[in-house]
């Protein structure tokens, strides 16, 4: 758990970043969403889930090529828009929303966090364009402050040997970004996927969009990307930057859940009337819409930390996954529970967005450990420890 | 205390196992076919003896079939596996039981109570979940039938049934309790279609069933035209009974598999996780004890509304407790371990996976009563809260917004 | 954004700081009593820039407010006390401008303004709160007067107000909402009599107001006869409008008061209570965020219904809040230091003690709406949920059950 | 915090007591509350709590010598009605429906379990008839597993110095039975209230109707009851005893702040309707009525295991005061919020049950002390100590 160097009790975090959408924020949502109501409307995504391309690479081509969403936060000279994480962000929302099966996470943030940090400018143009992908080789469930991960070692002449499970976005990736432990301690490198010695095994995910696979490495062969603290650094920062955007992400979801559930119940009747009059659950939608509003201004605060550099990056991310991560859940939940039996058929959407909720709760730190590193963070201990 | 066969001096549990012991006597349990012992034993009313002499049972109040049982089982005797049938006995038998006539319990009551001929229900419909009394099944007249055209949802068991019970509106002119009546229907009859109906969970427990101008014998009519609101009261009322017998040991639900998880893996433990535990092992030892509270209270046969609160705290608890479960394995939670489509002939909440039980979990608060039917019932039937203005209770069903 | 006052082309910022300096050298602060001052303030169009030139104002965006305060602020000039005044300043003084006659304008609101004559709010009846329109309080007509009988109840300030904003039922034989007029009542007429309303906390914020035969001129009718309710609009719209100014810095709310006891008391925490801590932490900064996203809202002129969720939001926090520093405190949250009645001006969360705060803080979800109300707001016109059957809107109020 | 010498889940608790009221109970509480429905309305509590005598000493005698409630579960022998903690229990019922400001739960639990422990057949005789009331000069807030208080000291002499702050029912009390630290270590005395040296302070407390004092001893005369382990053990036990009924009281605050909330819903009307008749509002009481429901089966349990020396109780006891303790908060929570204005006046007796509840909640170990103490009946270790 890392300690904080200052503390929120300080009271020097006022104002801070903007958290309102820019007029190009707005622009890039229109187009994101236009592309995926004709490409990635939800019974697509339900029929390619049971298929063996469970990801939509096409669509993910596609995205990054008329609408640039894989390189927006790439600096121009290094083949993206030059924008910034915010504008990554609107992008997460809306896929979210979409729950598409593409490897937005693995690829657009998480790899080229990475590698921007190590400065492989080559392999984030691709990224960028969309050409390749990439998928950061850890467990998905990693939180941004876990401890190096230790499953795969460097042997002599830079081949790698090792296992790593539940890895996100890999399956339809180019390359690997694998972190390893070599005799000079944490290193980075980058893996063809096509190499001799890397095999992948599609695992059977309780999110049925986002599909995990094993990798397993045998002497394969590595290029290193970096090694030591600027391997620990660039690692803990695309996990960090992951679960901001991660926040964006789950708010789409919760957005989505919350729409298709008043419009279910504005139309459906009961009792002679539409189901949606009845006041008990009227409540509980605008106890969703309250969470929600608080939702976004809590995602936006922490994209635009991350985006801003801004030294409360750490907080605003920990509470984000702390409060999003729940909400999200939530959501999805009554999404289920509101739709009455038809929410809890296969042939009804509803379970792609639980499915995909619960799981982005585990992913990259659950809110519960979230609320562990905040402690530190802000200077609320626990109980000594003397008892 | 109950006042039931109160004419005759019931027989005591001494005379009761005496009778057991003639059964037994006269059909071995180690050499007789299973079928034919449990035939034997609803002759000897031995099946349910709180059901008439000559129907299974001996007019005896319910707590004494106990006795029965225990001693049947102890002798190694085959059951009529009641988890397979519950819904012939549980919903289907009662109702015969009030509302057949003679005739058509003598038909229909010693093959469902042996498990010889499986039954499902056909009430749920697509637009009709909650408000059930919307249902827009049809159900003409032709002569000494009736045709039957609709499509009914939520269908355990269809795809094994024999026999269902159904409910169909037979008069669209009038408001709509007052247009249903009540059917056996033969689901082996032309023109009844079943298709599995897969859940979130992968499987499919359920089916829908569609029906296609069934001929139904009016014969099969249960109870009177127009009537068959208030009999299907009587399954509903079924149905939602069904706490008795033993008590529960403690952690016996879905609570002690996550103890156990978190005794066993010390490494995933977290304080939030501790804390969340800890609730969520109080509130599952707050619903075992109401369900022994209330247990004792039918055992002294003072049955009370209890019955409600405890199936909704269960489906509350389920819920929140496979929630904890996968937020505690974390990453083993990201894996699911087969999302192929199956046909569970009954629900493993507790052998299937963390992951199974929080999505097949979701269903509890909707099935046999969604949770908010459930609080309007407390509300209004216990706390005496007013009803809400209705406006569907005078309207003619074919005029009812839909 | 704004396209207010675009007829002539707005002062720009430079010219409204030349305005308060020339405010400032006629009239030094140092030197002028507080109420010329004010008075002065007033008259410069300086107290309200988007108010009308003549009314305090200068016809400028809301925004051009912040030049002005800060200005006048670094020169040591004195305020008008908004805290004390602010029904005045926030629900008459809108109404007026909005409904009120130029001689009500000119007669109320520069005196309303400066503080000379504080205001008070007659809404609210003991038959009448959440369903406000119910109000059964009397105005009946009587030559060029109003004759007013009836009783209100949660009216802060009554003791020491001047003026009351009032509504009352003009004819009990339309509608309830169709039958209400909107009157400006003199609280130092014959037959207004003010009692102190203790609440729970031992203390009297808020007054019943008793009114007995109150005679009102019908120069003091706001708006026409049977339009209050359209008028009241304006005077509650403007009730939950309160955010902006400053962005809040972060444990500013009551968390700050229990993250501090958390942090200088280390023998009373427990893993129990940290967990809750972490969570109302979290929560409390969500709130703090949405409170700036608004913020950010309004001043780029993008007012949203998101309001009414940091009302809620608000309550609900500073309800759990200080129940966690009750249980934090352990022994200490058993006393109370002083149970005497008192008659505050203002509430002071922040400097009451814990046991005070979780007592007042119950009343954040009641006042100004209670959370229930607040809800209905949301699901009706911001999801667009439908309405529930409503048979209030139709009947003569007369009639309604009460 | 006590370790447990057996487990929860070795499955050894299935049956256990009789959780239902007998006749014979049904009899009790309908004798008490009819006693209490003449001498004890609210109006009646609400204007006494202002005054220089907060507790009711008449309506105490009254119910001791009329219904016997001081001695039901002491022995024949010393006094007493032989009955049950059972019976105790539907006391404390309709006594928490009434919020009755009588020295109940310091004389006829606390204080009665520590004699009959101690075998002060005397003293407990004359708690039992009414005719004298004892207080256990602790501070409400004290837990069973808390350690031995060390506030008060013996001094040559047999003579007593020190002071305990908060403790309830002390005001009316006519003996105060002390633990304190002597040069043999824990010891309980009885001091007598009229001796020289002793002083009680009326705190103004949170709970109107049960007022604290701080007692402050000086040298005062005491007469040992017990010493050592046996000290030890009738403190626990009274306090242990005292955390089961408490449960009771508090089901029976719980109870009646529902009753009171759902009559006043089925008469007032807004929007042309009773408000009880809007489901989100019924929602919210079913869900209460289904807690209390709950509540009544824990309860029950936790006194029926204390009742029967049934070696469960410890655990019983704690799930008792985990679960019924925020239950009855909240109960009384839901009754000042939905009496709306009405409930948030000093008029109203919302205010009475909110604050016994909120106290009560504190009293003999709060919520979250007893699920730490539960942790370790049951096997549920919390993270192991290394980190």
């Amino acid at each position: 758990m890392s300690t904080a160097p200052s503390t929120a009790h300080d009271h020097t975090h006022t104002a801070g970043p903007d958290l309102l959408y820019s007029e190009v924020e707005d622009e890039l949502r229109a187009s994101v969403r236009a592309l995926l109501a004709d490409h990635c409307a939800w019974p697509t995504v339900l029929a390619r889930v049971e298929t063996d391309e469970p990801y939509d690479v096409g669509l993910w081509r596609r995205l990054a090529a008329e609408v640039g969403v894989a390189g927006l936060a790439v600096p121009e000279a290094e083949g993206g828009a030059g924008a910034s994480w915010r504008e990554v962000a609107v992008v997460a929302e809306e896929l979210g929303r979409a729950v598409a099966p593409v490897p937005f996470l693995g690829s657009a943030v998480l790899s080229t966090v990475a590698l921007l940090a190590v400065g492989d400018s080559a392999l984030v143009g691709d990224l960028a364009s969309g050409t390749r992908t990439a998928a950061l080789a850890v467990p998905l469930s990693t939180a941004p402050d876990a401890a190096f991960p230790g499953g795969v070692r460097v042997e002599p002449g830079e081949v790698l040997t090792g296992a790593v499970t539940s890895v996100a976005d890999v399956l339809p990736a180019d390359v690997l970004l694998v972190p390893a432990l070599g005799e000079a301690g944490p290193a980075l490198y980058a893996v063809d996927r096509a190499a001799e010695g890397v095999t992948l095994t599609g695992v059977s995910s309780l999110d049925l969009t986002r599909r995990l696979a094993d990798v397993t490495l045998r002497a394969a062969p590595g290029r290193l990307l970096a090694s030591g603290t600027a391997a620990r650094d660039a690692l803990r920062g695309a996990l960090h930057t992951g679960a901001a955007l991660l926040a964006s992400e789950q708010l789409g979801l919760a957005e989505q859940a919350l729409a298709t559930t008043v419009d279910y119940l504005r139309t459906r009747h009961q009792f002679g009337r539409p189901v949606g009059s009845f006041q008990a659950l009227k409540h509980r939608l605008a106890d969703l819409w309250v969470g929600i509003t608080q939702a976004r201004a809590v995602a936006r605060y922490a994209v635009g930390t991350v985006a801003d550099g801004d030294p409360d990056a750490g907080v605003a991310v920990a509470v984000a996954q702390s409060f999003v991560s729940e909400l999200a859940v939530l959501a999805t939940e009554e999404m289920v529970q509101l739709h009455g039996g038809v929410g809890f058929t296969w042939e009804h959407p509803a379970h792609l967005y639980l499915k995909r909720a619960k799981a982005d709760a585990i992913a990259l730190g659950s809110a519960d450990h979230h609320r562990a590193s905040l402690a530190g963070l802000i200077d609320l201990p626990g109980v000594p420890a003397v008892r | 205390m109950s006042t039931e066969a109160h004419q005759a001096p019931p027989p005591s549990a001494d005379e009761l196992r005496q009778r057991v012991r003639d059964l037994l006597a006269t059909h071995d349990p180690a050499t007789t076919e299973r079928v034919e012992f449990l035939r034997a034993r609803f002759d000897a009313g031995l099946a349910w003896v709180h059901f008439p002499v000559g129907l299974g049972g001996l007019g005896l109040p319910r707590v004494s079939q106990e006795v029965v049982d225990a001693e049947l089982a102890a002798a190694g005797a085959p059951d009529n596996n009641p988890r397979r049938i519950g819904i012939g006995l549980g919903m289907a038998a009662p109702t015969i039981l009030r509302y057949g006539t003679s005739e058509q319990q003598a038909r229909f009551l010693r093959p469902l109570w042996t498990g010889e001929e499986v039954w499902c229900q056909l009430f749920s419909e697509p637009g009709a979940g909650s408000d059930l009394a919307a249902l827009g099944t049809r159900a003409v007249r032709d002569g000494d039938d009736w045709v039957v055209t609709g499509q009914k949802v939520w269908t355990s068991m269809a795809h094994e049934a024999r026999w269902a019970i159904l409910v169909a509106r037979t008069d669209p002119d009038v408001p709509k309790h007052q247009g249903i009546t009540y059917f056996v229907l033969d689901m082996t009859a032309p023109g009844v279609q079943v298709r599995p109906l897969r859940q979130l969970t992968g499987e499919a427990e359920f089916n829908e069933v569609f029906l296609d101008g069934v001929r139904v014998p009016d014969s099969q009519r249960l109870g009177a035209v127009g009537e068959g609101w208030r009999v299907a009261q009587t399954t509903l009322m079924n149905e939602r009974v069904s706490i008795g017998g033993m008590a529960e040991p403690r952690e016996a639900g879905i609570i002690g598999l996550a103890a156990r998880t978190w005794r066993e893996h010390p490494e995933l433990r977290t304080p939030g996780l501790h804390e969340r535990l800890l609730r969520l092992w109080v509130d599952a030892e707050a619903a075992r004890l109401t369900k022994e509270w209330l247990r004792q209270r039918l055992a002294a046969g003072q049955p009370g509304p209890e019955g409600s609160a405890a199936k909704f705290a269960f489906a509350r608890l389920n819920q929140q407790i496979s929630g904890f479960e996968l937020d505690l394995l974390g990453e083993q939670a990201l894996r699911y371990p087969d999302w192929t489509m199956r046909r569970p002939t009954q629900v493993d909440m507790l052998g299937g996976s963390p992951g199974f039980r929080y999505l097949r979990a979701k269903g509890n608060s909707i099935e046999g009563g969604t949770s908010e039917i459930l609080r309007n019932i407390i509300a209004e039937r216990v706390l005496g809260l007013p009803t809400e203005p209705r406006i569907d209770k005078d309207v003619p069903w074919k005029d009812l917004p839909k």
